[in-house]
């Protein structure tokens, strides 16, 4: 079993949504971040200060699969996210050593999905 | 302060005077006759100018409402359009838009009194009150921004900045002062006996068929439908912010309608009494509806619903009984609500805020409500009774007339005037624009800095 | 617009009549005095309605600050709570509660003028006042939706939305208006010589009553107490918005003390000063008083105790000098501190607001020191003096009969009310609706829709 | 409420004589002229108060700009300011304040009429308005405490509660009166014949300057600049917010401008019309060069600029045309987007939300415009014409030596107090308590609670 | 040592924290989230239009703890947040490499409590 | 490649930053958490209860580096954020199986700068 931890942009969120499901991966968790990456960010003028905003809003999902999963979270993540241009994100894959839904009790690869 | 300004009476008594005709009375009642109408212009001075400050609070009250029914990332934008609206139409109807409207003329507009000049009895529609010029253009203006700031709300979240500012120009300086010249300068739906105590088809009737010529145009928010054809619901982001906004329109209303009278007349009371009363039916009767649709009380219809209630009593609200403002406002709660699930669900035409079921439909309810429920008593030698009281099918018909023209006329004028905004320098942000918000795209800012929103919709 | 009114002076002068008059003077008297009346009676009734929009203008006001202390997840619930009971009891008070409060009747209770009808006669204890009818009930109306909208705050974020909707009705039409016949409408309370000027007792005690009443019936929000009897905190969600609330009902307090004259009078410049100052030491004693308790001063507490200082004053304020009004309000601080610490710390009664502190309490306060700080000087003929002042105990007796007696009643009303509602269709949520909020469970809404905000509490 | 004031009028006639007065005008006449007076003072003093109360509501509006323009962990801290500054200033001006301001005394500041003690003829530079006493000074405290709350905006973010309390005191209390009676008070500067009509100089001036020698005693916040002596953003955390506070202060001007009659007077109109066009083309001016400056219309700017149009047409607002105040306005609005980055990036004094610039530097720039574009027709007998009008340098001169006057006793004054403040209680929270927030460092609560907010900067 | 992280139902935080404490758990990090899942997600009427919301908010929890108290936290967690129904939240369990103590520096299992 | 995952106190982010642009760690993700540890809390009293806030405001840091600056970014996060005082925050390190750049497809050490 993986966790797949992905920073994207939040504007592409419906689209990676989007592109998770046709996979047939429904289960994820989304948090709001702030990234720190090559993307320069854009800038604000307030009151005439020009206003370098570095940390970027993200978005981060956070989906724990089974091994013959991965590949295809890895893929339809990059679909739904690639534009090709710079704060497209990162995706980092974990090993996760346990698995546990809450309801059932049930654990390992049963209780992923 | 600093001795600034003598009360004229003092002018014209002096002092001195003023004190011996405490004792010689008799001797002195040239001079009294004119305090007494001095007295009289200054308490209708005052009423009015103060209804229309409240009036004026109303732009605060479709900021607050068009942004908290909106998204977080549009929320500087849709502010920053209803101040700008504002300060540009406040100039505008000085310079044009109040010539057009009140001037000397024919019966289509007015042609002069540009700039507030007055050449004597260039303003002779207005003489039935004797408030100073300068009263009288500030009360109308904050009337004609009214109408202006309408069309923000259904335009919301996807309309370029600069294009926006042009067309709330057009608006103030002419679209709205030629309907206000037909109906409250004189013009050829007075002559015809149409009538329309504050603006419900005047304000409410053209602002709401422009934002729906908007609407049109613009098309809807990227997300708002499906391919299927099904309708997703773009939650605003404050509801406390949209009900402090209907707090304060309604507020506002209380000078709106009452003002209107432009003199501090007995009739203000029962003015404020029917206007209040439609309010409040208009919101119970929406939340109801939406309550029996919907299964919930829905907050937003509620607001909507008082709304609703205030623009149809705007017209008849010095014509009508209390009991027959109730039932006025009743159904245009009722209206309201199945005006927004229709336009939004049938004809797919995206409207925010909910502001072309608010001001346009409940406008026209208005406006012919007053050839139904209009009774002689409340204002004799005006309308003469409606349908309902006896008065046969002549005030009404009157009164849709000025319905259908106005929506003719403002459709139409919309309509070209977005078509020409579009070709020359468009309409609307991109695509990208809109995903990523106009506050950070169009103004460079953010609402809320620091707090943590999700921007995904 | 449009030439809807003129006003009575012309209609009775006639335009040329009106030009002649100000050569003629002495043959034209008789029309100069009814014009004087048609001018006093014009500035009276625009005084009375601009007052009565001041304070409907409270109901944004205590919308904001219940739904700036309470949570983020009931904001909307309490929100419409404030718009609904208003909307359902301005039409309730039309069609009963005034004739219960103004008409003609017993000691106990108007029996007539339901739906404004005035028989001649009818409304007699109202007769002191010039203004057109429909003024009093517009004035009166918003008077007595502030006493419903009083009880939402101490009921806030667990009381059925239903529930609601049907007290709030019932105190709006009956158990409000037969206090107001008391002590108002020429009641037993006012034939034995009490006085609230402008309801202490009237509107804030009956509010703050039944506020009591309706949080003991309710008991404690989940999470409030721990099992060692100890009390936690619950932040509200929006100190901003609760600021903005306190600020926009000290903004209608100056319509609700002066306006409480219904006519035009020198007095109301003291009215006004009273108030102020009240209010002013009101905000300073209870942040010192916080600030000494609990070692910062706290800002809440401060609103609280600007609105503990209003309340106090509302019962004197036209009877008392400058400085009285000063010492009233400091008590008034100190003490809604010191209530609020009790009703939540030794009684464990659970008002989110601090409505039973602020209202009933500070109300209790005023309406008691009336009879201590009142001199005859401000109003001679009406009070007299108070104990402070030489009057002897007889006033202070009066008062705190008033006092008494509407705590009976208002409690009394009220627990039975609320124990028939909590039968027939329950009072309170289930514990899983009241931790996933009433938003979400009774509106199927989100305030903040897009913001992240923990809701765990 | 309950028969508690008879009308002056009945007083004096009794029902009735008013009834045969009807009848026999010319045997009443006597009564005739008393009521005429009483009606006109009655107009009088309910047009003071109401634009009193508007005025008043200010308060709200510089809370919700400043809390909005500033961060969320410091915004109870700036609203707990704005609160307290009213109490104490309102008690403070009570007692001490409206003496010094307007009580007989020197050339340089009054000397008698503390807490309202009129020993006759105390206030004779008040005289010219007949309300009673009390609504003069209510309506004097209001601006008071306008000029005393414009500085917390400056100091935002850093300063010390207890410093604040106390300064603020200082202000209402003595620095403002003084510079009141120079002016409006019947001191050396209204001598020399320099004009303020509601305040440019004397509210706007006074709170601006101190506002500078806070912003400069204080130094400017963690993370403001950088070590290289650029400037770094820091956003305010509520637009919306700090919108609807410039809209509230909007709504406060038509009373403070038209207001400053104290008196119902027909010029109120065209007082409010000048407001209103220099108000809307403030906001544009800056706006449009917010736009050419930085690429984008900033919001904030054009809130900054609607405030300074307003500001600077504070003092000529009674004496100019309406394409005068447009201009006047116009440079307004130019001036403060300049004036922003002027003290920001050069001067490196930190005012997070640019009081300086808006109250100080456009407060200057309107009486000196006064200098300018005064012209005689306004009001006969008061200004004469200024310079561009054909009046010549000595209306330009008084007002320039006004602005100066008081550039001077507001910065030595304030300097000295805040140094006075720094040595004994200390004026600045420390880095630490600063990088926290002031809300939970020196109150204790959050502003709001169960918010997710990054409070990093 | 491991870190476990566990995303629960928002309004069954007291309960699990209660739980998290009886079993001698103290520390732990506590995030916003918003989860897909096998909830169906209420429904919003929002102005008349059906609002399926399908990312309900959750709350996340990471908690590092050393192996022995592995089990214990697991347990404590379910008997906090476990209702029997859908939507009742999942526990992942990761290995964790180190940990270190800012304040003093210490790394591993000593670092962790 | 290790994910580092940091809880710090919230107003030392900005000498964190430095400390880590110093080290040449120029990329991180950011987030908003509270916080259960050894530190008490602040007590704010709110209408005169005192309220125990145990869950403190926290910045969550999450740093994905190659081996070579697993120990330079400690330290720089120690430099950052350490006060000597309880609440200084704790260091987490966690083995990356993987790490992916949507923008090109990348994987592995090279994706992670
Ligand atoms: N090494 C890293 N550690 C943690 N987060 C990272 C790292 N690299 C990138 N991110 C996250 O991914 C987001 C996107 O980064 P981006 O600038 O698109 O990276 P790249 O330029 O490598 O494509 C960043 O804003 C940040 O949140
Ligand atoms: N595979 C997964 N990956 C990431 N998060 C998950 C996964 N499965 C569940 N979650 C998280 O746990 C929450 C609870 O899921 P739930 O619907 O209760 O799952 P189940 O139906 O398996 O009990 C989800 O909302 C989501 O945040
Ligand atoms: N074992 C843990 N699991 C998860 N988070 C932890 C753990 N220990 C500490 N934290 C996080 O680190 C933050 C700082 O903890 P702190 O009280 O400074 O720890 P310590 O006392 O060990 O230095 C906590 O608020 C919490 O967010």
């Amino acid at each position: 079993m993986k966790l797949i931890i992905a920073m994207i942009q939040p504007h592409k969120l419906p689209d990676v949504k989007k592109a998770l499901y046709d996979a047939k991966v429904f289960k994820m968790t989304v948090t709001n971040a702030l990234g720190c990456g090559q993307q320069k960010g854009f800038t604000e003028t307030y009151r005439g200060v020009i206003h370098e905003v570095n940390l970027l809003k993200k978005i981060r999902l956070e989906i724990a699969v089974n091994e013959d999963f991965v590949e295809p979270t890895i893929e339809a993540i990059i679909k739904g996210a690639k534009t090709g241009k710079i704060g497209d994100g990162k995706i980092f894959v974990l090993d996760l050593a346990e698995c546990i839904r809450i309801r059932t009790g049930e654990r390992g690869p049963e209780a992923i999905g | 302060m600093s001795m600034k300004f003598l009360k004229p009476s003092h002018r014209l008594l002096g002092v001195g005077v003023l004190v011996m005709l405490l004792f010689l009375p008799l001797l002195a009642s040239a001079d009294d006759s004119s305090t007494i109408k001095i007295n009289s212009v200054a308490i209708d001075t005052v009423w009015t100018l103060l209804a229309g400050v409240l009036v004026f609070f109303m732009q605060a009250g479709f900021a607050m409402l068009e942004a908290g029914f909106t998204r977080a990332k549009n929320a500087c934008n849709v502010l920053m359009k209803n101040l700008m609206d504002f300060c540009f139409g406040s100039i505008a109807y000085w310079a044009i838009g109040f010539g057009i409207m009140f001037g000397a003329g024919t019966l289509f507009m007015g042609t002069s009194g540009f700039f507030l000049k007055d050449a004597g009895g260039t303003f002779a529609s207005l003489d039935w009150t004797q408030v100073p010029l300068e009263a009288k253009y500030f009360f109308q203006m904050v009337f004609a921004a009214t109408a202006a700031t309408i069309v923000s709300g259904a335009m919301a979240e996807r309309t370029r900045f600069n294009a926006y500012i042009l067309y709330s120009i057009v608006i103030s300086a002419f679209i709205y002062p030629v309907v206000g010249h037909w109906i409250w300068g004189g013009g050829w739906l007075a002559k015809i006996g149409m009538w329309d105590f504050a603006g419900s088809t005047v304000v409410h009737g053209v602002g709401g068929w422009l934002a729906l010529a908007g609407a049109i145009m613009l098309g809807p928010r990227v997300g708002k439908y499906n391919p299927d054809g099904s309708s997703n619901a773009i939650p605003g982001h404050s509801i406390p912010l949209a009900a402090l906004g209907v707090f304060i329109l309604w507020f506002g209303w209380f000078g709106f309608n009452p003002g209107s009278t432009m003199a501090a007349v007995p009739e203000i009371a029962h003015i404020a009494t029917t206007t209040v009363l439609a309010a409040s039916m208009g919101g119970i009767a929406a939340m109801i509806t939406a309550w029996k649709m919907f299964k919930k009380p829905d907050i937003s219809m509620a607001l909507n619903g008082v709304v609703a209630g205030l623009v149809a009593i705007t017209a008849p609200t010095a014509f009508v009984s209390a009991g027959s403002a109730i039932l006025i406002g009743l159904v245009g709660g009722v209206l309201v609500v199945l005006s927004v699930v229709f336009f939004d669900k049938i004809l797919h035409i995206d409207d925010p805020v909910g502001a072309v079921s608010a001001h346009a439909i409940c406008g026209a309810w208005g406006t012919i409500s007053l050839g139904l429920f209009a009774q002689d008593i409340f204002a004799p030698g005006t309308t003469g009774n409606g349908l309902f009281f006896g008065g046969g099918w002549k005030l009404l018909g009157a009164q849709t007339l000025g319905v259908i023209s106005v929506f003719a006329w403002s459709m139409t004028a919309g309509l070209i005037l977005f078509a020409l905004i579009k070709k020359i320098i468009g309409l609307r942000v991109s695509r990208e624009e809109e995903l990523r918000g106009l506050d950070v795209e169009e103004h460079g800012v953010e609402s809320y800095s620091g707090f943590q929103i999700f921007t995904t919709q």
